[in-house]
């Protein structure tokens, strides 16, 4: 069969064979044509970020283990991701994470402790989304890509420049409005990047199980828009190929998708237990391709991070988790009229008879716990 | 009562009444919307070209360009997730969905996101979008093209729930339900897209508000959308056996208007709730239940309600027996304990 | 009353009775469901090698393969749509959605084909499947984890909707609903999951029929679900103030047990409904309406109803002033016109 | 840049660049090394299928002017595709149709008057579905695709030989339900074989307000399934490229997508004014590719086809739509209580209840119709 037959201009929408790296797991500089690796600079901004996004993630589990959070999706060993999506984006652009994505949001100058109300239990999202240009983090898997496009869209008519990077898992790659959103975004031609981190898990359910396809960048072929690969572990790669498609975005490129390749090194969350469907063998094996050891490896090796420059950076990461514990220890006090506050503008009569309901059994149990009983 | 959108913009033409169908006077609505705020877009499937299947978006494509109106891909969760986007980047997006039944793929979109952002961000990001559905049946549709679906949407805390039964109202309530800070549900009663009547564009409407549609001493009929004129209808053959039959439109499912309900169901004593959609678990049960518990003393019988059949959407050849009708409402009212009150007999 | 599906094999072994957790109540029902019906199939969601989010489906596939119990794509519209296919075509699957928010992406294939196509071919294909919603609240969940949804499918002809509230009740309805040849929504309350009793594994439950969970002469309260467990607190507390209460556990959300709750209220005069949903347009509001019509001339005082307030479910930490409690339900009952009566007030 | 880095084994899963045509639109046969063209006998049967697809349509519209049917969604200039999808399978394969599929399923054995009990009014589907082996047609798009999947996984369970074939349109294409039901075909490798009619509209909207993608074959890469294009006016084609597929599917292959490129030459429905959204030029354009035209000029240059050949065809065609029309004009005695019979299995207290209701209306209808007014 000839195979020329199978191959026409539109094929160069395929991803590459294998996931983009400038940097392998121990840490050695590899060239990419297409794909420069970043200056020692933005690298070293890079790893500094990566230092803080573990320990964010590390305090962030100790929390949940010490109550004060009620639970946290750790994304320890996706840092690299994480990091490498707040950085590839401009003051200006918009990030849409998920729940895993509290580093992400935090990297994008969230304070920690707005961005883990959430999962504090005090409200569904503790920070101000137009201040940070990043959306509430999404629960329902694959919905928030669709509004990722209608920001873009909207900033688009606008004549703004604005770029939106919408994440999302590997899993979330199967529900039917990930398929709606890219195509949504290459019909409109709105300036938006997928990014996808594969790390082979939907809680419990392995790849294998979600796809039959090459990669998950493959789907980008479908609906007429650039799908590449990357290894998620690799911060430089994460910048070099999000850089690009970021910057595709701006000049009127249109939307494209990228997949990460990394790992979820820890369980789902604090309450789910990955004993039950993973082996022990395989998440050491990850270990070696850690985003941190690598870098730091590169960077040591090639001389741009010093001792000092190490200890700042642990400092700084230390500050935050410090503030973390400190914000995360305080029982906010919460109004519970907050209920009825916000479901509306206006709040409907019979919001405000329901309201009245509670606020006088609050008054009551406040005189029966000063009084006696009821 | 706290809810008003009373701020629309009042149109000083001296040609401001012209007598339209509903849909004319919706397709106006849109028209002036997109005219008065520039963030105001309209989208969905067909609705550019083709003017919509049901023509409310007719002629806005060719008068206002594409950036205006205009067809997305065919995929509802796709169109309704990107309003919300658009919502949150200071646009009011106002979305077609073709058929009720086919708002369905979105309900996801819709529950989880449209009701809820406002008070997931504590206000911080608001929903001002509109989501129009043409419901009901009494068009000889096929399967899926009759819905009513509304007790989906009213039982959802965050959504405003609307529906007209006048081409005034279509007019109004639509300009509101675009002028309002949260989401709205806007259904559009199919059967009455082309009934005419006199429609005033400096008129405006307050969502939440009830309206009197007709007076009446001896029993209070409850309804909306496609049920107001079928609840007038047998008020008129009611009068002609001699019963006052007062008709109360509710327009605003949600939030509801007990001050308005309440008063009128007080003042006759009786009442009957009617509505297309299957009557369980439904606004129709709502209504019946809060009129009950709010007019107790005041109940000279049980209130009824007249609703669809528990069932699938009837068939074309059969839904004239799955409608309320005229009948079936004159029955509900003679039910109502008229000569041997049961207060009387069944009290002390 | 026409629904019964007595049908179920009795199982004659002699440890027939045992105490256990809701959860391993479900567990065990899933599995001898699966041995007794090589068509009974289980999928979703990591309900394979994990055993479910809520362990529901605990060692499943390891005792019986991946033929009767596997993961899924992560997409419910995918997992209803294809438990639809195979119901089609002679299976019996029972699908897991993860979490009831979560059974929203598969709310077209629920409404428009899982409660129709029975219908749809006059019988010639029937949809015998279940699909297990874990739902409700009290269990300190973020967003989109607490919900109770269950008004959405008690409002859809087609569709039989039941919760458990004991042990016995989650072994033997889910059995009951495995068994039937309708398509079942069957709501976990999820609260309950580790409360344990004892499950006889030979006891069938009819799908249809409510429970009289305690008897009482002077009020009824109407539960089902987290709520039954709330009302006999209740019915405690109010106990030892001096009053008798009835606690009827509605068990069967569609179809519904008119038959035992009229007589139940009929009997005491007084009824309040509980449940977690928001009220408005709820499956309670439809409770509280047909008791009111058909017990009209035996109340002593309005039906009411204490519910979850009209809001998008609370965050954790303020889960506990939005949820019915004891206190509530108390003073609901206190509001039911106990020394002068209204009726003697009101009548003549 | 080098092109060969994009190229992997797994690139064999690009669609051709042309749609597969074995005759072309003047009837001129064509070869192809991959797709055979089917023998002549095969071609005449489907020329029956064909001329008789066609007087159908014609037939059906017809009947909707005299108001015999509620509406119809016409397939004519589809009639290849129709007739292919229902010639492509055994007895014992299944045909989940749309509402635009009624050609089909009668080509598929369903008697017309049973198939257009949907579009009368009288009932939501007419036929037995066990018996011809075909779902009732789908309204909801893109719904049933999912539906074949589930099927198709009980069927393979079994250890069957079954394979199903799912229509739908482009514009279904666009349906989060599209996505998940490809997914999980190809995850769990069921015999499906997908085959979407593009026939170059959704209603009003053109397939460029659908997609971005080269073809919506492409899509099949996305799910790691073979995908490929046919030219849908060109029935041998259409058999040949289906029957690959269905042949793949058979023997374990898994599912696949097929796109075949025809035209909607009539307005959606009767309903629909199609001069609203497009040139009658294009329209026109299309009657030189005319499924029927192109075939009969073919069969009759190879002899194949006779005179006395195309008068039976001719007749046959005639005969069925006489006794459609005979069907229709019928009114069927539909009884109120259907309503009622089939919701559920066990009718509840309240259904019961309900129709007790009806029933009491119903008398007392004919008791005052007999009798005097109300
Ligand atoms: C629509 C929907 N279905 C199910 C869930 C429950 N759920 C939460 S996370 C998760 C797995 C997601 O996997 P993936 O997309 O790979 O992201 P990851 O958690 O690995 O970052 C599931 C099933 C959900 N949040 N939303
Ligand atoms: C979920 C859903 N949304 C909308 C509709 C209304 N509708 C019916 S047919 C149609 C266009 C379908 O286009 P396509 O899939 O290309 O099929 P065609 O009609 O061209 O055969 C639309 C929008 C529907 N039936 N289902
Ligand atoms: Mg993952
Ligand atoms: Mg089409």
């Amino acid at each position: 069969m000839d195979d020329e037959r199978f191959r026409s201009p539109e094929d160069r929408l395929l991803p590459r064979r294998e996931p983009v790296q400038l940097i392998d797991a121990s840490g050695v500089g590899t060239t990419d044509e297409q794909f420069p690796r970043p200056d020692a600079e933005t690298l070293l901004t890079a790893y500094r970020g990566l230092v803080e996004g573990r320990r964010i993630n590390d305090q962030a589990s100790a929390l949940v283990r010490q109550g004060r959070l009620a639970v946290y999706p750790s994304s320890h060993g996706q840092e690299a991701c994480q990091v490498g999506a707040a950085l590839a984006l401009a003051e200006g652009d918009w990030l849409f994470p998920t729940y895993r994505d509290s580093v992400a949001v935090i990297a994008r100058g969230v304070p920690a402790a707005e961005a883990l109300v959430l999962l504090k239990g005090d409200w569904h999202s503790g920070y101000d989304v137009r201040a940070h240009h990043v959306a509430p983090q999404a629960t329902p898997l694959a919905t928030q890509l669709l509004h990722a496009v209608g920001f873009a869209y909207a900033a688009k008519r606008r004549g703004e420049d604005t770029v939106v990077l919408a994440l999302c898992g590997d899993g979330a790659t199967s529900e039917g409005d990930f398929h709606e959103a890219l195509n949504f975004a290459a019909v409109f031609h709105v300036p938006v990047v997928f990014f996808v981190q594969n790390n082979g898990f939907a809680i419990s359910v392995p790849l294998s199980r979600q796809t039959a396809a090459p990669s998950l960048a493959h789907k980008a072929i479908g609906y007429g828009i650039p799908g590449q690969r990357v290894d998620g572990n690799d911060i430089a790669a994460v910048l070099a190929v999000l850089g690009e498609a970021v910057e595709r975005a701006r000049s009127g490129g249109g939307p494209s998708l990228v997949e990460a390749h990394t790992y979820r090194m820890q369980a789902h969350t604090n309450a789910d237990d990955d004993t039950r469907y993973r082996e022990r063998a395989e998440v050491q094996s990850w270990i070696e391709r850690d985003p941190l050891t690598r870098l730091r490896a590169h960077l040591r090796d090639t001389g741009a991070l010093t001792p000092e420059l190490e200890e700042e950076y642990a400092a700084a990461a230390e500050e935050t988790a410090t503030a973390m514990r400190e914000a995360l220890n305080e029982d906010a006090d919460i109004d519970p009229e907050d209920l009825f506050r916000f479901v509306t503008e206006a709040r409907s009569p019979q919001l405000e008879e329901q309201w009245q309901l509670l606020r006088r059994e609050i008054e009551h149990t406040a005189d029966a716990t000063a009084g006696g009983a009821r | 009562m706290t809810i008003a959108h009373d701020d629309i913009r009042v149109d000083e033409r001296s040609t401001s009444v012209s007598t339209m169908s509903m849909a004319a006077a919706l397709n106006l609505a849109l028209a002036d919307a997109i005219e008065a705020d520039s963030e105001v877009v309209v989208f969905g499937e067909d609705v550019g070209a083709l003017g919509g299947v049901f023509r409310i978006t007719d002629a806005l494509t060719a008068r206002f360009g594409e950036d205006r109106c205009f067809d997305t891909p065919l995929a509802e969760s796709g169109i309704v997730g990107m309003a919300v986007g658009m919502a949150m980047n200071g646009m009011r997006p106002v979305v077609e969905l073709q058929f009720d039944a086919f708002a369905l793929p979105a309900f996801e979109q819709i529950v989880s996101h449209v009701a809820k952002l406002g008070n997931r961000t504590r206000g911080g990001v608001r929903m001002p979008m509109v989501i129009r559905i043409p419901f009901g049946g009494g068009i000889g549709g096929v399967e899926h093209h009759c819905d009513s679906s509304e007790a989906y949407y009213a039982h959802t805390p965050g959504l405003t729930v609307v529906s007209p039964s006048t081409p005034q109202d279509a007019y109004s309530l639509l300009r509101a339900a675009i002028a309002s800070p949260d989401p709205v549900i806007f259904l559009e009663p199919k059967k009455l897209y082309w009934t005419k009547g006199e429609v005033d564009t400096t008129v405006s409407a307050r969502i939440g508000a009830a309206r009197i549609a007709r007076d009446g001493t001896d029993v209070t009929l409850l309804a909306y959308g496609a049920s107001v004129p079928l609840a007038l209808e047998a008020a008129e053959v009611a009068a002609s056996e001699g019963r006052s039959v007062q008709v109360v439109d509710i327009r605003s499912l949600s939030p509801f208007d007990d001050a308005t309900v309440t008063v009128a169901v007080r003042a006759t004593g009786r009442a009957v709730v009617i509505a297309e959609a299957p009557g369980y678990a439904s606004v129709a049960s709502e209504i019946q239940a809060r009129v009950f518990e709010r007019c107790f003393e005041y109940l000279e019988a049980p209130v009824r309600r007249v609703t669809g059949f528990d069932i699938p959407y009837a068939p074309p050849k059969l839904e004239h027996w799955h409608l309320p009708d005229v009948d079936r409402v004159l029955d509900a009212i003679d039910s109502l304990h008229w000569e041997d009150s049961d207060r009387e007999e069944g009290a002390s």
